[in-house]
C-alpha cells in the first residue's frame, strides 16, 4: 500500500534524530510535527523568530503576536526563545539547523530543488523564506507525492520549473518510496506498495537499488 | 533622541511623495496598522514600500495600497489568501513588485543599518532571483553579491519603550522591527506602552533608542 | 542539543591540537578563566586561538600562552598594561600575531556564523591593516572585503543557561560570547548558574541553545 | 591663555549637540564626561556593548563584569541597554553615533588619523576599536596636544604615522585652538592664548582664517 499523507508525515517524523533542531515548511511538511512524540527532544523553528515552537493554538490560547511562518497561531513551551529576523536567517543560512522539511514542485536527480513558482505567465511570484530553506540546514528533507495529478512525475532528470535552490535536497519522501540523493545519483532507501523495479518503470531517471 | 508624540498623524508628519517606507509585520503580526493608517490619510504618494508582505485583508498596508499611494512594493511573499487588494493592483498593472527572498531582506536592511557596502550570501544561487547579480565561488561555495537595503522611514510596531526610545517587542511581532529600525533614517514606532526610563530590563532591550526616532503610545 | 558536563575538564575533553579556539571576553570581563585553565590542562598545542586581547596578567589566556600551547593570536588589542606574558613571547618571536580591527573581529564571526561568504566592509580603507585586501567603491564609499572567521571551538562565558543551552549574560561581561558561539563548530561555554528550562524569560535569551554544545556550571 | 587638558575636555563637552550619542575614546577623551551635565542629555556609548553608560564606579559599585572599553569599571544608570559586540559595532559602522571623541597622534589637514601605531619598529601592533571609532560616527572630533613634545606639528600636511583612517576626522581640538576640517582645507574656529596669525607661524598647513 502506497502511505497516507499522515503515514508519510510519520515516516518523515521516524528519521529525525533525536534532540534536532528542526525547520518544517509551510503545507505538508507541518503535518510531521503531529508525529515527533516530547521524548524525542526534537526543537522546531519557525523562521519568522522563534526556537523551541510549541503545537497550533486554540481557543483562548490563540495570540496574534504568537505565529509560525504560515501565520498559523502557535504556543509557547519552556525553553521557546524569539529572535528577530535577520538573527533567525542567519541561524538558517549559517547552517546550524539540523533539517529542513519542505514541500516541493520537482527535484533533479541530483538535488535541485524547485517549490516556490510554478513559472505560469499571470502567477504572482512570491518565493518567502523558500531559497533560504532549501540551503539553510544540514539535511533538507523533502515531502511530497511522487507525481502530479495527471501522472507526471516530479522526481526528474531536471526541473523545468523556476529553481528554488541547486543540489540542496538530500532525501525525497513520497507515498510510494524514499529517494536517498547522493553524488552518483539517486538511491531507493524503502518502497511502499510498489517494487522498486516498478518505481523505476515510472520514472525517467535512473535509480540506484542497492547501498553499496 | 527619541521623541515622543501625542498621536499616530503627528509621528508620521512629515513623511514625503517618493520616500522609501521600511514597514515592519509579518503578516499582521507587528503591522503598525496606526501609523500606516496615519500614512494614508497623510496622502504621500509614489512610496516604495518594502515590507514582508503586500497586504492583508483591507486594513492597514493593503488600505495604503487601495489608496493608490504606493509605486512599488518590495517583499519576499506578497501572494497570500487574503491578498486581493495586491493581487488586483498587481494583475492591474498599478504597481510594481520586487521580490526579494525573505532571509535577503533582512539581511540586506541588517547590512544597511551596520555600514556593510555589499555581501556574498548563500541564497538564491542558481534561481532566476539571482539572474544578472555577481557571484562569487569563495572556498569551494556558491554566493550572490547582495547590495544594502536602506529606508528613508521606518514605520514599525514594538511592545513596550522607556523614556529613551529603548524597545522590547512581544513573541514573534518582533520579526523585522529591529533590523527596519536600523536601516532607516528615521524610524517610527507605535508602541503598546510607554513606561517610564530604568523599567525594562537592560539585558533584554532589543533596539536600543539609538535607532528610534519618533515614538507614539497606541493602546 | 546542548550536553552538560559535571566539570571544566570534561567539557574541554577532546580538543586536538592544532584547532583554533574563539575564546570569549574583553579584558577579564567574560573570560571563561576556568575553561581556559582546563585547556591547560588537557595539553592541545599548537594552537590559534582569536579573542580580542592576549591575555592579562599570569591567569587564564595568558597562563595558556605560557604552558607554550598557543601558536598564533588572533587580536584586536594584544598590548594592554598587564599583558607581559603575550609582549615577552611576541618579542621572543615565539609567538605570531595577527591583528584585527576589533569591530572586523567580531562580523568576521558573526559573518561565519551567518553563512555569509565575505563582505565590504568599511574599516580600516587607506590603513596597512587593509593592504593586500580586495577594496571597492559602491556608492561613492570605499570598503574592504572581509572574509569569516571560523572556530573548531569557541570557550566563553555566560550568565545563566537553561537545560536547553539557551544562555543570558550579564552586563559588558556578554561581548564577544553571542558572536563566537555562532562561529564555532562546537561551543563551550561555563555558566553561573543552571537553571531549569522555563526560569529565563523568552524574550532575553541573547544566545539559542541551537548554539551551544556544551555547559558546564562554575559557581 | 592655552586651555589645560580639564578646561579643554570642558571645551569639546560644551560643542556636544544636546541629547547626542556619543564615543568617549579612551584615554583623554574620558575626561569630557565629566564636564557633560546630566541635564544635556547625552547617552555615551561604550563599543564593548553598552549604551547609556554611566560614570566610574567607586568603591562598592565596582563590578568586573561592567566596565567600559579603557577596562574601567563603571556605573549602570537607568535606561543603559547592553549589546553584544557585533552589534556594539554595527551600530558605529553603521553611522548612528553622533560624535567620537578620539585622541590622535596626527591628523592631516584634510582629515586623515594616525592614532594606533607610533610604526616604531619594537612596537606591538594594536589597534582594538579605533579603526572602527574613526569611521564611526558622523563626526569624529580628536583631542590632542597641538605639538609634541619636541615641538613638531602634530596638525600636519600628511600624516607620517600609519594610518588609522582616511579624511574621517572634523575637528580638531588642541590647547591652543580648535580647528575645523573642511573640504578646502583646516579652518581656524577659535584660539586660545595665541593669535592665528601666531598659529599660522608654527604649522605646516595652510589656516584658513576667516568664516566665509
Amino acid at each position: 500500500m502506497s502511505l497516507s499523507k499522515a503515514e508519510l508525515a510519520a515516516t518523515v517524523a521516524r528519521d529525525i534524530p533525536h534532540g534536532a533542531y528542526v525547520n518544517l515548511g509551510i503545507g505538508q511538511p507541518t503535518m510531521v510535527a503531529d508525529h515527533l512524540a516530547p521524548d524525542r527532544g526534537v526543537v522546531l523553528h519557525t523562521e519568522n523568530g522563534m526556537l523551541g515552537m510549541g503545537r497550533a493554538a486554540v481557543g483562548d490560547e490563540i495570540d496574534p503576536d504568537l505565529i509560525n511562518a504560515g501565520k498559523v497561531p502557535v504556543t509557547q513551551p519552556p525553553g521557546a526563545v524569539y529572535f528577530h529576523h535577520a538573527d533567525s536567517f542567519a541561524m538558517m543560512r549559517g547552517g546550524h539547523l539540523d533539517v529542513c522539511v519542505l514541500g516541493a514542485f520537482q527535484v533533479s536527480a541530483r538535488g535541485d530543488l524547485a517549490n516556490w513558482h510554478t513559472g505560469e505567465p499571470g502567477a504572482i511570484p512570491a518565493v518567502g523564506g523558500a531559497m533560504d530553506l532549501a540551503i539553510g540546514a544540514k539535511q533538507v528533507f523533502v515531502m511530497m507525492t511522487l507525481f502530479t495529478r495527471d501522472g507526471t512525475p516530479k522526481l526528474v532528470p531536471e526541473c523545468t520549473y523556476p529553481l528554488t535552490g541547486l543540489r540542496c535536497v538530500s532525501r525525497v519522501y513520497t507515498e510510494l518510496g524514499v529517494f536517498e540523493i547522493e553524488e552518483g545519483g539517486v538511491r531507493v532507501r524503502e518502497t511502499f506498495g510498489i517494487t522498486p523495479a516498478e518505481l523505476q518503470t515510472r520514472l525517467d531517471i535512473e535509480l540506484l537499488q542497492d547501498r553499496p | 533622541m527619541a521623541g515622543f508624540y501625542d498621536s499616530a498623524d503627528a509621528a508620521v508628519a512629515g513623511i514625503t511623495d517618493g520616500s522609501t517606507i521600511l514597514v515592519g509585520g509579518f503578516g499582521s503580526a507587528g503591522q503598525p496598522v496606526e501609523l500606516i493608517d496615519a500614512l494614508r490619510r497623510l496622502g504621500a504618494r509614489d512610496l516604495t514600500v518594502v515590507s514582508n508582505n503586500a497586504g492583508n485583508g483591507d486594513f492597514g498596508l493593503a488600505a495604503l495600497l487601495t489608496a493608490g499611494q504606493v509605486r512599488k512594493m518590495v517583499c519576499s511573499f506578497p501572494r497570500q489568501s487574503d491578498s486581493w487588494v495586491f493581487d488586483e493592483l498587481y494583475r492591474a498593472g498599478k504597481i510594481e513588485l520586487e521580490v526579494v527572498p525573505q532571509g535577503n531582506l533582512a539581511e540586506r536592511m541588517r547590512a544597511a543599518g551596520a555600514g556593510i557596502g555589499a555581501f556574498f550570501g548563500p541564497t538564491g544561487v542558481g534561481t532566476p532571483l539571482a539572474e544578472g547579480k555577481e557571484q562569487r565561488t569563495i572556498d569551494g561555495r556558491q554566493y550572490v553579491l547582495e547590495y544594502p537595503i536602506r529606508g528613508d522611514i521606518a514605520l514599525i510596531k514594538a511592545h513596550r519603550s522607556d523614556r529613551m526610545g529603548n524597545l522590547v517587542y512581544r513573541k514573534t511581532a518582533r520579526n523585522f522591527g529591529p533590523v527596519m529600525a536600523t536601516a532607516a533614517t528615521t524610524t517610527v514606532v507605535q508602541v503598546g506602552e510607554i513606561v517610564p526610563t530604568g523599567d525594562l530590563d537592560p539585558e533584554a532591550v532589543v533596539t536600543p533608542g539609538i535607532f528610534v526616532d519618533r515614538v507614539v503610545e497606541i493602546r
